[in-house]
This record gives C-alpha cells, sequence and structure tokens, in this order.
C-alpha cells in the first residue's frame, strides 16, 4: 500500500488510486480469489495497461473499478480513490446515485466485445440520447453537436451511424461508435476492456490509430485491459502485469519490454513472436495458472519459476520499487536483472524438450 | 465389491443431486408401483353399498367410498394402468417418429427435408385437440394402443422441428467433422457423436410429450368422446362429474382422488425431467 | 466510401421503399398468403374426409339418441331421423365434397344438419365472440403479470419470493387446465360457495342485451370470471418461468452491462433495455399459445357451461353435424394462421433485426 | 528451406461458390498450391478470405465446386472408395476452438480408441489403450494415464487441443491441416504446442496447412516453409514465409504487415504504416472488379486494376505475386 503512494509524483495528484483491493467470487467450489491486494496509482493523462492471461483478474479489476461486477462477485476489502480537481472520493462507498453519476460522466468503461456493446432493438441516436440525458444533458442539438464531431475524430460518418440500427454496422464500427459514445461527456477517465480483440487486423489498427489520436487531442487518463501484449506496447505509457490476481511487476513500458524483473513477466514477453526479422526462440512457461480457490502459499507463481527457493514457497514477495517507476513483486528480482532472464529460456526449453 | 458400493453411492449422490427432480423420480416410481403391482394387492371394490354413499376417508375406505358406497382407493390403484400405458406409449411413439423425422430432415436435406418439414407444418396447423376429438371416435372400445396411436401420431411435429435444428447445428460443430475426417462412417457420427449430444434434450421431451398424452387421453375420456370404461381415472372423472360433484358437497373426495391422482403424477414427470439434465450431462455427473 | 449529400439521398431513398416494397409483395407477404390458403385448403379437405370416416353418421347419430333418452323403437326413430333430416348421405364422398368446395368459395359454410337450416356462419357468428372474449382476456391477464412477474422473479432470483413464485408456477403450468377448472368449481363453487356457480353459468345472464353498457359487460365478465380464472391459472406459470429465464439471459448481455457503465437509470434499463429484448421471443410463443388454447377450449368450456365454439365443436361431434364440425374446424385453423401472422409481424416491428431481413 | 518439387496433395484452380438465398458468393476463387512431403504452408488472411474454406478442401470435408484436389497426382473426387480412405486418413484436421473441437459426451479414450478400432490400427481394446496412451505422450499429455479417462470438460484448453492432436495423429497421417489451431490459447501456452506441431514434423514427416490470421504466429511456425496470402477468395502473394515477412511485394501483404501490432514498443511506435484509401472491407457478395483489392490499394491505377483480374507471376526469390502494378514494375508483366 505505501509503495503505491510513493510512486504518485511529489504534488500528489492522481486521478485514481486503488488501496489493498481484494474481491472473490462464489464458485460453487467455494471462493474464488480472483483480485487478492491489489494497489496502484493512476496519474492524470497516463496511460495505464493492465496485461496478464485469462484468469489472472485484470477484467474482474476493471469490473472493480467502476462497481459492475456479477452478483455472485463480492469486493472484501480495500479503496478505490477517485479525484477530482480537490475532492477524493472512494468509489466503494459511493451511494447510488453518486455512482450512477461516476460511471461515464467520470469514469467511461470501454468493454470487450462490442459487438454486443448496443441495445439491438434501438437506434445508435436513441442510445446516445439515453446517455445524455441520464446525466443530465438535454439539449439536443447540442448532444447531436458533440456525437457529430466524435464520430467524424473515429473516422464515422455521423449522418450514417446516428440513425443505424446496431447490427447494420461493421463490428469495428460499432468498437468506434462506443469509443465515441465513452467521450461523450469528457470523462476524465477512460477504461478500455480489451478493445480491439475480435477485430481484424485492419480494423484494429484503424481503432488503435483513432485511440492514440484522441488521446493526443483530448486530456483523460487511460487505462488498458488487454491480453493482448503487442496492445499495451502500442499505447501504454506505464505497464502493469497481473498473475494470479496479485500485481507482479509494475514499470513503465520500456522497461516492461527491455527490462522486465519478474520472471512471469520476462517468460510472458518471450513468448510472443514478432514480426521484424529473423525467427527468434520463443520460450512457453511450464506448468499452468494455479487455482485460486486455493492459491499456493508464497509467491503464487513459485510452482513455475526456476528461481524459485524456499522463501518463495512460504512468504509473499511485496511489490516494492526497485528504481524510477519500476516496481516489482519477487524477492530474487537482483538475479532476473544479473542474468537478463536467462534462467527462465533455459528452463522453458528444458521442460518442453 | 467395494467398488459396486461405491457406485451405488455415486448413484444416488446424483441422483439426488437436483431435490425437486429426486422427489419426481419417487412420484413417478410411487404411481407405476400403484398402478402395475397395486391391482394384486388391493382387489377392485364393484359391490354397491347402499348405506355406505359418499364416506369420508376411514382406515376401511382410504379415500373414501363413491355414489354407489364402492371404495375410491381400490378405483385409483385400477385406474391408472391405462393412462400410464397410453402415455408412455404416445410419448414413445411421438418422440421417435420425432428423432427419426427430425434427424432424417436434417441429414437427407433437399426434397425430403422439404416434404418432411411441409407435413409438420400441415399437422401444427390443424388445431389438435378437436382434430383428436374426432380421430377419438375411430377408438373401439377400450383400445389402449390405437389412443396411443392417434395421441402419438398427431403430436410429433414440433418435437420434429426442433430436432432437426438440434441435429443441424451439432452436424456444423467441429467434433462431427473430426469425425467425419478420421472416416468413422455415418453410423458411428449418428450414434455415437450426434445422438448422445441430444440424449437429455429427447429424454426431457418424451416426458413431456407423455405429460400432453395424458393431458389428451384423459380429457377426451372425461368427454366422453373414447368409449373407455371401467376403472380409468378419465372414467372415474366423468362418472364423478355427472353424478353430483357439481352439486353434492359429500361427493368432494371422489372428484378429488382423480383429479389429485393426475395432477400428482403429472408433477412428479414434470418435476422428474430435471433430474434428466444432470444424469445426461457428463460435466454435472463427474461434479457430483 | 463516397458520401452522398442529402439532397442526392432523398429520391434514392423513395426509390429503394418501392423496390423494397416490390420485393416485399413479391416474396414476403404473398408468399405467406399463398402458403397461408394452401395450408387451410390442406385442412379444409383433410377434415373434411377425417369426419365423415367416423362410424356412426349422422343419422344414426340421432336415431341412438332417440332410442337411448326417449325410448324410441328402432323403426319409430329411423323414420323420424329420415324426416328431420331430409339429406342425401348416400352420395359419393366425392359429390359431397366438390359441392362443399363450390359453396364454400361463395362464402357458404352450408347448413346445420341437426338445428335444420340454420347457417353454419350464423352458429360460429353466435358462439365464437365469447370463445374470443374469454380467451383473449385471459392471455392479456396472464402475458403481461407473467412478464412482470417473471421479471421480477429474475431481479429477485434466489430470494423466497422467487421460489415461491416459481414452485407455483411450476406447479399450475403442469396440472391440466381442465382439473385446476374442476378444482376451482368443486371448491370455490361446491364447497365453499363463494361462486354462485349455477348463476354464472352461461356466457351471459338470460335475458341480457349484446349493447355497449356497463351492465351488459359487467355481466359478461361475471360469466367468464371461472374460465378466465382456470386460463389465466394455467398459463401465467409458463410465462412466468419464460420471462424469467429471458430476463436472466438479458441481463448477461454485453449491452446491460454497459447501458449499467454508461449510468443509465435503473428504470430506463429495467425497460427499454431488459424487458424489450427479454419479452422479444415470448410474442412467437403467444401466437402457438392461441392455438392451443382455443383448440383446448372444449374441455374448460364444457365444464363451465360456457357457449363458445368448443361447446358447439363437441355438440357437433356428438350429433356428427358434419358441416358444422367443418366450420369450427375451419374457423379455429383461419385464428392459428391470423395469430402467427399478427405474432410474426409485432415481432419484427419489436426488432428491427428482422425488419430487414 | 524444403524445396517442394512434386506436391503429393496439389489444389488446381480451385474454385468453391456457396448459395446464399438465391444468389452464388463465390468464396474462393482460382485457389493454386501444392504441399509435398513435410512442408508447411500457411495460409493467413482475415476473416472471410476463404481460408478456412481452403482448409475444408484440403482435409477432403468439402468438394469444391470448381478446378481439381489432387492427392498423389489423383484427383480427389473422383477416387474409388479404397483410395478415398487413404486419401482421407492421410490429411487430418485440428480445428480452432478447444472447446467444441471434442465430444463433451466422451471420455478422452473413446476420442481415442474410436478410429483406432475402426481402422484396424488396433486389433482390440486393450491394443488400443496401449497405442492411446501413447498418443498422449507424444502429445506431451503426462502422464498419459491421468488424462486417458477424463472427459473433456476436465481439461484445460491447451490440454484439449493436445487430444485433438492425438485424436488426429490415431489414423498416421502425412498431413495436418490446423485451423487457427493455437488462436484461443493463451500465449504462454500457445509456444509450447507450436513446439509439440513442428516437432511431430520433424519426428514423424508430417506436413502442415496451417491457418491462421496472426503473421507474427505465421512467420514463427512457417520460418522454413511458405506463406500464402489471401484476400477475398483469391491468393494475392505466396513465396517462402523470410521473404513475405521481410520483404512483402503485394500491397496489401504491406498493409497487413504495417498495421500489425508487436509486444515491442519502440519498434511498433516506429513502424511505418502504408495507409488504405478504405478502410471498408467489401462484401464477397459484391466482389469489385478486375483486382478485388484495388478499392483500398494505394498503387491504385485507373483502367488497370479495376479491368482485369492480375495472375500471380513469379517476381523472384520464389515469390508470386498477384498485383498488375508490381509485375510491371519487376518487368515480368
Amino acid at each position: 500500500m505505501k509503495s503505491a503512494t510513493e510512486n504518485v509524483p511529489s504534488d500528489g495528484q492522481f486521478t485514481l488510486k486503488v488501496e489493498d483491493l481484494w474481491v472473490t467470487y462464489l464458485a460453487e467450489r467455494g471462493k474464488v480469489k480472483a483480485v487478492r491486494g491489489v494497489s496502484f496509482t493512476l496519474r492524470p493523462g497516463e496511460t495505464l495497461a493492465f496485461i496478464g492471461e485469462s484468469g489472472c483478474g485484470k477484467t474482474t479489476l476493471g469490473l472493480s473499478l467502476i462497481r459492475l461486477l456479477p452478483s455472485t462477485a463480492e469486493v472484501e476489502k480495500g479503496h478505490i480513490l477517485y479525484r477530482r480537481d480537490t475532492e477524493v472520493m472512494d468509489v466503494l462507498q459511493m451511494n447510488d446515485r453518486e455512482l450512477r453519476q461516476f460511471r461515464w460522466k467520470e469514469c467511461a468503461m470501454i468493454f470487450q466485445g462490442a459487438q454486443n456493446a448496443f441495445n439491438p432493438v434501438l437506434r445508435i441516436w436513441a442510445q446516445v440520447l439515453d446517455t445524455a440525458r441520464s446525466h443530465g444533458v438535454t439539449n439536443k442539438k447540442e448532444i447531436r453537436q458533440r456525437m457529430e464531431d466524435l464520430f467524424r475524430l473515429v473516422q464515422l460518418e455521423p449522418e450514417r451511424v446516428l440513425r443505424a440500427y446496431p447490427h447494420q454496422l461493421s463490428g469495428g464500427m460499432r468498437q468506434r461508435v462506443l469509443i465515441a459514445l465513452g467521450l461523450l461527456l469528457k470523462p476524465p477517465l477512460v477504461i478500455l476492456d480489451e478493445p480491439t480483440t475480435a477485430l481484424d487486423i485492419l480494423t484494429q489498427r484503424s481503432v488503435i490509430d483513432v485511440l492514440r489520436d484522441i488521446k493526443e487531442k483530448m486530456d483523460f487518463s487511460l487505462i488498458l485491459i488487454s491480453h493482448d501484449l503487442s496492445l499495451a506496447a502500442e499505447l501504454a505509457d506505464r505497464v502493469a502485469t497481473m498473475y494470479a490476481g496479485k500485481l507482479v511487476e509494475v514499470a513503465n513500458v520500456w522497461d516492461t519490454y527491455y527490462h522486465p524483473l519478474h520472471p512471469y513477466t520476462v517468460g510472458l514477453i518471450h513468448a510472443v513472436p514478432t514480426l521484424a526479422g529473423e525467427r527468434e526462440e520463443l520460450i512457453s512457461i511450464p506448468g499452468s495458472p494455479p487455482d485460486l480457490i486455493d492459491p499456493p502459499k508464497g509467491c503464487a507463481f513459485h510452482p513455475r519459476c526456476p528461481y524459485a527457493t524456499e522463501k518463495c514457497r512460504t512468504e509473499e514477495p511485496p511489490l516494492i520499487p526497485v528504481a524510477q517507476d519500476h516496481e516489482v513483486a519477487c524477492w530474487h528480482w537482483q538475479q532476473v536483472q544479473e542474468d537478463g532472464g536467462q534462467r527462465m529460456m533455459v528452463y522453458s526449453e528444458a521442460k518442453a524438450g | 465389491m467395494s467398488s459396486f458400493w461405491q457406485n451405488v453411492r455415486r448413484t444416488f449422490r446424483l441422483l439426488t443431486y437436483n431435490k425437486v427432480g429426486f422427489i419426481g423420480l419417487l412420484g413417478v416410481i410411487f404411481f407405476i408401483l400403484l398402478s402395475f403391482v397395486g391391482p394384486y394387492v388391493v382387489p377392485l371394490d364393484t359391490q354397491t353399498k347402499v348405506d355406505k354413499i359418499y364416506q369420508p376417508p376411514s382406515s376401511e375406505f382410504w379415500l373414501g367410498t363413491d355414489s354407489e358406497g364402492r371404495d375410491i382407493f381400490s378405483q385409483i390403484v385400477h385406474g391408472g394402468k391405462d393412462v400410464l400405458v397410453v402415455a408412455f406409449l404416445a410419448g414413445f411413439i411421438s418422440t421417435t417418429i420425432a428423432v427419426l423425422f427430425g434427424s432424417l430432415s436434417a441429414l437427407a436435406g433437399g426434397w425430403v427435408d422439404n416434404a418432411i418439414m411441409a407435413l409438420a407444418d400441415i399437422v401444427l396447423t390443424i388445431p389438435q385437440f378437436p382434430l383428436l376429438a374426432v380421430l377419438a371416435g375411430l377408438v373401439k372400445f377400450n383400445n389402449v394402443t390405437l389412443l396411443a396411436l392417434i395421441l402419438g401420431v398427431l403430436s410429433w411435429p414440433a418435437l420434429t422441428r426442433a430436432i432437426r435444428a438440434q441435429v443441424l447445428s451439432l452436424r456444423e460443430r467441429e467434433f462431427v467433422e473430426a469425425a467425419r475426417a478420421l472416416d468413422l462412417g455415418t453410423r458411428h457420427i449418428i450414434l455415437k457423436e450426434i445422438l448422445p449430444n441430444m440424449m437429455s434434450y429427447i429424454a426431457i421431451n418424451l416426458i413431456f410429450a407423455m405429460t400432453a398424452a395424458i393431458y389428451a387421453q384423459v380429457g377426451l375420456v372425461f368427454l366422453g368422446l373414447v368409449p373407455f370404461s371401467g376403472s380409468n381415472w378419465g372414467v372415474m372423472l366423468s362418472l364423478a362429474w355427472t353424478r353430483g360433484a357439481i352439486f353434492y358437497k359429500g361427493s368432494l373426495w371422489y372428484i378429488m382422488a382423480p383429479v389429485a391422482a393426475i395432477a400428482l403424477f403429472q408433477l412428479s414427470l414434470v418435476s422428474f425431467t430435471r433430474l434428466l439434465e444432470e444424469i445426461f450431462n457428463p460435466r454435472l455427473r463427474t461434479s457430483v | 466510401m463516397t458520401t452522398t449529400s442529402l439532397a442526392q439521398s432523398t429520391p434514392s431513398r423513395r426509390f429503394d421503399v418501392l423496390y423494397w416494397l416490390r420485393r416485399l409483395s413479391r416474396n414476403f407477404i404473398l408468399r405467406r398468403v399463398l402458403m397461408a390458403l394452401a395450408k387451410i385448403y390442406v385442412v379444409i379437405t383433410l377434415t373434411f374426409f377425417i369426419v365423415r370416416l367416423m362410424p356412426t353418421n349422422p343419422i344414426e347419430a340421432y336415431v341412438n339418441e332417440l332410442i337411448d333418452q326417449y325410448g324410441f323403437t328402432y323403426q319409430e326413430a329411423r323414420d323420424q331421423a329420415a324426416a328431420l333430416y331430409g339429406i342425401d348421405l348416400e352420395a359419393s364422398l366425392w359429390t359431397q365434397y366438390l359441392e362443399y368446395m363450390k359453396n364454400l368459395l361463395h362464402g357458404d359454410l352450408g347448413t346445420s344438419y341437426r338445428s335444420k337450416g340454420t347457417p353454419v356462419a350464423k352458429m360460429i357468428a353466435k358462439f365464437l365472440p365469447w370463445t374470443l372474449f374469454s380467451v383473449g382476456v385471459s392471455l392479456l391477464i396472464s402475458f403481461t403479470l407473467g412478464m412482470l412477474l417473471g421479471m421480477i422473479m429474475a431481479y429477485r432470483r434466489g430470494s423466497v419470493l422467487d421460489h415461491v413464485l416459481t414452485t407455483i408456477a411450476s406447479i399450475f403450468s403442469s396440472i391440466p387446465n381442465y382439473l385446476v377448472g374442476m378444482m376451482i368449481l368443486v371448491f370455490l363453487g361446491v364447497q365453499w360457495k363463494i361462486f354462485p356457480i349455477t348463476k354464472m353459468r352461461g356466457a351471459m345472464s338470460p335475458g341480457m342485451k349484446p349493447e355497449l353498457s356497463w351492465a351488459f359487460i359487467k355481466d359478461i365478465f361475471y360469466h367468464a370470471t371461472m374460465p378466465i380464472l382456470t386460463y389465466v391459472l394455467t398459463t401465467i406459470g409458463g410465462w412466468m418461468l419464460a420471462m424469467k429465464s429471458n430476463t436472466i439471459n438479458t441481463l448477461g448481455e454485453d449491452y446491460v452491462t454497459v447501458a449499467k457503465a454508461r449510468g443509465l437509470k435503473e428504470s430506463r434499463i429495467i425497460t427499454s433495455y431488459v424487458g424489450r429484448n427479454a419479452s422479444l421471443p415470448l410474442f412467437t410463443q403467444l401466437a402457438i399459445s392461441i392455438g392451443f388454447i382455443v383448440g383446448g377450449s372444449a374441455l374448460i368450456e364444457f365444464i363451465f357451461v360456457y357457449q363458445g365454439v368448443g361447446q358447439l365443436l363437441l355438440n357437433s361431434i356428438n350429433y356428427r353435424d358434419y358441416p358444422v364440425m367443418q366450420g369450427v374446424f375451419l374457423v379455429i385453423t383461419i385464428a392459428v394462421i391470423l395469430a402467427n401472422f399478427l405474432a410474426e409481424f409485432v415481432y419484427g416491428w419489436l426488432d428491427p433485426r428482422i425488419r430487414v431481413q | 528451406m524444403t524445396q517442394h518439387t512434386n506436391g503429393v496433395l496439389e489444389l488446381v484452380h480451385v474454385e468453391r461458390t456457396f448459395k446464399v438465398g438465391r444468389r452464388f458468393v463465390r468464396v474462393l476463387d482460382d485457389i493454386s498450391f501444392s504441399i509435398g512431403k513435410g512442408d508447411i504452408l500457411c495460409l493467413v488472411g482475415e476473416s472471410g478470405c476463404g481460408k478456412t474454406t481452403t482448409g475444408k478442401i484440403v482435409a477432403g470435408l468439402l468438394p469444391p465446386t470448381g478446378g481439381e484436389i489432387r492427392f498423389l497426382g489423383q484427383n480427389v473426387w473422383e477416387m474409388n472408395k479404397e483410395e478415398f480412405r487413404h486419401y482421407r486418413r492421410a490429411v487430418q484436421i485440428i480445428h480452432q476452438d478447444p472447446y467444441s473441437s471434442l465430444n463433451p459426451t466422451q471420455r478422452v479414450s473413446t476420442i481415442l480408441t474410436a478410429p483406432l478400432l475402426r481402422h484396424g490400427i488396433a486389433r482390440n481394446h486393450k491394443e488400443a489403450k496401449e497405442k492411446a496412451l501413447e498418443l498422449l505422450r507424444i502429445v506431451d499429455l503426462t502422464p498419459p494415464e491421468d488424462f486417458y479417462n477424463k472427459y473433456p470438460h476436465q481439461l484445460s484448453g491447451g490440454q484439449r487441443q493436445r487430444v485433438s492432436v492425438a485424436r488426429a495423429l490415431t489414423v498416421n497421417p502425412e498431413f495436418l491441416v490446423a485451423d487457427e489451431a493455437v488462436s484461443m490459447l493463451d500465449v504462454s501456452i500457445r509456444v509450447s504446442l507450436l513446439q509439440m506441431l513442428e516437432r511431430l514434423r520433424n519426428q514423424m514427416g508430417v506436413a502442415y496447412l496451417f491457418i491462421t490470421h496472426d503473421l507474427a504466429v505465421a512467420k514463427y511456425f512457417a520460418w522454413e516453409g511458405r506463406i500464402a496470402v489471401m484476400y477475398l477468395g483469391r491468393i494475392v502473394e505466396i513465396g517462402p514465409t523470410p521473404q513475405i515477412i521481410n520483404n512483402p511485394r503485394h500491397p496489401y501483404t504491406k498493409a497487413l504487415l504495417s498495421a500489425i501490432p508487436e509486444a515491442d514498443p519502440k519498434a511498433t511506435r516506429s513502424k511505418e504504416r502504408v495507409h488504405l484509401r478504405s478502410l471498408d472491407v467489401p462484401s464477397l457478395l459484391n466482389v469489385p472488379s478486375g483486382c478485388s483489392f484495388h478499392p483500398r490499394c494505394p498503387l491504385y491505377e485507373a483502367g488497370l486494376c479495376d479491368a482485369t483480374v492480375p495472375q500471380l507471376v513469379d517476381v523472384g526469390d520464389g515469390v508470386q505475386v498477384a498485383c498488375h502494378v508490381v509485375a510491371r514494375e519487376q518487368g515480368v508483366a
């Protein structure tokens, strides 16, 4: 918890500060501990990406930020502090009215699978109006003007799109409509959950370019949640790597990709093939992610880690700052730094062979 | 030996996994025993006893007596067999037709598909109960099989359409494609790949077809459109109705006994369907 | 992609409308109407032969009745019957069929054998409104109420209310409706005397004039109370359970989550996002259930002595009154087909995805 | 690099149309390629380009509506029963979705022993079991006894894909059609599956038709083989993988490669983009005239590209490209 606060710039500015967040799901076999004590700070105007594989808790984390968890989930403890100007509020303490106003006006969350993000029986315009009216904006002309501007920004024809039903738009178009709609109320915070999954390459590219473009033109903080490491590489200022419900490494984008210090991040980065140049050797991380109903003692990654020692099996490593803009939760990060993650690669080959 | 008991315990746990379904199963077993074993234990009371008309339940007459002083319980015991047999036969016939026609329609395609679907469409358009009411005239005295046949032959179209849709979607599934690539043969694909994935659906629909058959046959018998006589829940209903259930307070047990028997059997069947899902789904089967 | 200016797009859109109209008439509506007509024709033909295949013809039926009820000798009964009917049942089936079809094309449903000379159309006109009235009102009540309760159950799923309603719904939807009718009659009418059943018989009180007055409306609702109660009780469970599961599915849809994330008012989400989408599939089921209930109305109308088409059908079957039987079949078939059309229309109107395809 | 002189499996001018409503949609047009023993051919392209249909035609699950598919020089759809059976068993398919590619009602044991017993590869159940356990070991599901009696739902996505591969291996195939076989798996699992497939090629000489939308995966897996880039039912460029990836010629290939984001912040942010003239993908119901890429192509020349369909021509380095402009510049038009 302390460490997260230390990373905030000296003036103490932040848009969002999450402290020791725990979220569980009720499953038939028991409680799934999906998010286990996550703390981080989102600075004004920055893009923070959460990466990790399926089941690591990143989507749960995203949903809990705007309290949209399914009814089977529960926030066990923690704080989600949101700051606007001088006012700081805890999202988890908001009443229904405050929460409704917080959603979209303060924090717009753009979901994965925008294929299905719109009510199929209402025209886009009706859904735009719904959104605006719910937040007290009733001037139709003004809404229309703003929406048309936003649509042009995301390279859509305003006339046609506003009149259309969702099914008349392609997947890429719908994704861009949702992004534009997300910016309608000029929220200071935007969360993108897998914004390009299921889109074709060229469409995906146009969405990425649109995101980068609006990020430059408008002033908001962005949280990006994705399993796709290349998307984070494109857009993020800082990257938070999640494993088994915890943040294992939080670093600026360059450190994450070129000098990762957590063995898991090392494995993840080296599992993705790149396009340029010769064929490189890739590694796969042996074993599989732990069962979050009964996560392993100590560091959750230790059963798959070549650096693991007795300490890793018993004591949980805290997320500690190790350099400017670089935090890592590993007892042996110095070893990783020394050998550049070599042991991880050798280990993976040995296991695969 | 121990593995035998293990299996027994596992089966029991599986059956009791869904409480409502298990109660339904017990109900179904109860009615089967009552109707098929009961008659050997409880003799049918046919003796008119003028002094014992419309008696309330007692230790002698568990469910009271009817308008001629006869034991209602013995009539219930003897009156279930035909109802159950017709229900099962009709359900079986319509489900079989539906599975055959539905799969054929989906797998053959072309004109066969068109013909079957057109036929189903027409049968669905004819008002069901009125048509049954007319066709019931063909049923000779107490002819259970013919009644079941008529009921079964008229109630396949809805399920046929559903089965066809299921087969069409299953046929496109990747594991079926893999089976084709492995050259496992049409027989294997139908019997081992497609059918097992529809079993719970088919079983559940068999039960629902049975309840529909009960609805129709009892209704027809009650209206006097099928010349059934003797002990049969439907006949009991009809007799109780015409002999004063709507006038005389004392006839409550006479009319309510068959009503309750039919209603409870229907309820048991419907509840039982909840268990079928679990029995046929390996996901649930392995988790208990 | 070129952008068309507004001036250009207007005429082309008008052309589009014409084009679509033409396509629609050529493909959709006309084809549906032709299909419907074909179905009606097949049903007429089938029933024509089926009713005539029934054992005992109208005369025998009457003869049997005279002997049974009035103690006539066979010869007396036979003479009486022949005099009353005066019809030629000896003509070949084929000739009868052609004759019937010819009359039907002129809109003539024939005349009843039994109530000699009474046009079938007139009899149906007398009985049908009551069935449509009782079934229509019941469906309206059970459909709207069922949807409402279903949504409440979905929103409160897992609660005591949900369990209680689910149990009641499952019980009432699995018991045959005529048994429920009997129970209502026996308990509410005979045992507890809440309903004065002899007064409530029939479709309206004797001497009541059909007119648009409060007294008349009150009277017909009074007489239809028990049938309506029965229909509602036995159908509402189905709607509740269907709506509950649809609502639960819809609540899991992305667009509902997104609507919440957009900060929409809960009331708006419940009505326009959840309710509207969850109820869509129910409209197709509505058509099916209309057919089922009208077809099965005979039992309920028999129990409550309610003069609807079901009663008419039963009587005609007993008398082997062929023209009336066929008339009833025809009317019910048309009702079912019309209901299907209506459901499709409503569905298309509610769901833009269907509209375009 | 493997040289493929005479392909064991050949597609010759294959065309495939489907009936949609009353119209015919041409999903594949003039597809020709050949795959030899131990070859890897990677089909890449966006959704709707026809790569899955090509895979099904290669696996004999779908007959072409034009052209021929030949196995050992013989037209597959004119074979006699015995020959067809041989071909059918020689080409197996691995699907994308690990959740629908295994029958949920069958245990792994049934899934693996059914083909073994049916084709007499194992004479009895005991032998079939032994063989099945061996196959599980080959696909790295060890110890095999742990997996033999499991139902698919008790396995993870990666394990299911391995069972799919083991099932395909039951009939000792010479070719595997892998249709997006790794795209639904998590990255850390993906590589080990690819490595396993590669090992099968090295040890058993299995050839691959590897279908993917992910060019980086294609590069990794097919480095020693070839890549064919498809667009709207046609092959627009085909050649050795290093050539296609590092020296693309066709404007569509270039556009694709420049558009793909990479897990390398510096590289991906400084990449030069090819700007297309339109973002809209034409519908297969309405394929543009001439070169179907012309409405989006940055090299578009009126009167040339929209007039005639470009044919694949050799442009050196073993690469063939279907583009008028590129062909002219290479002086091979």
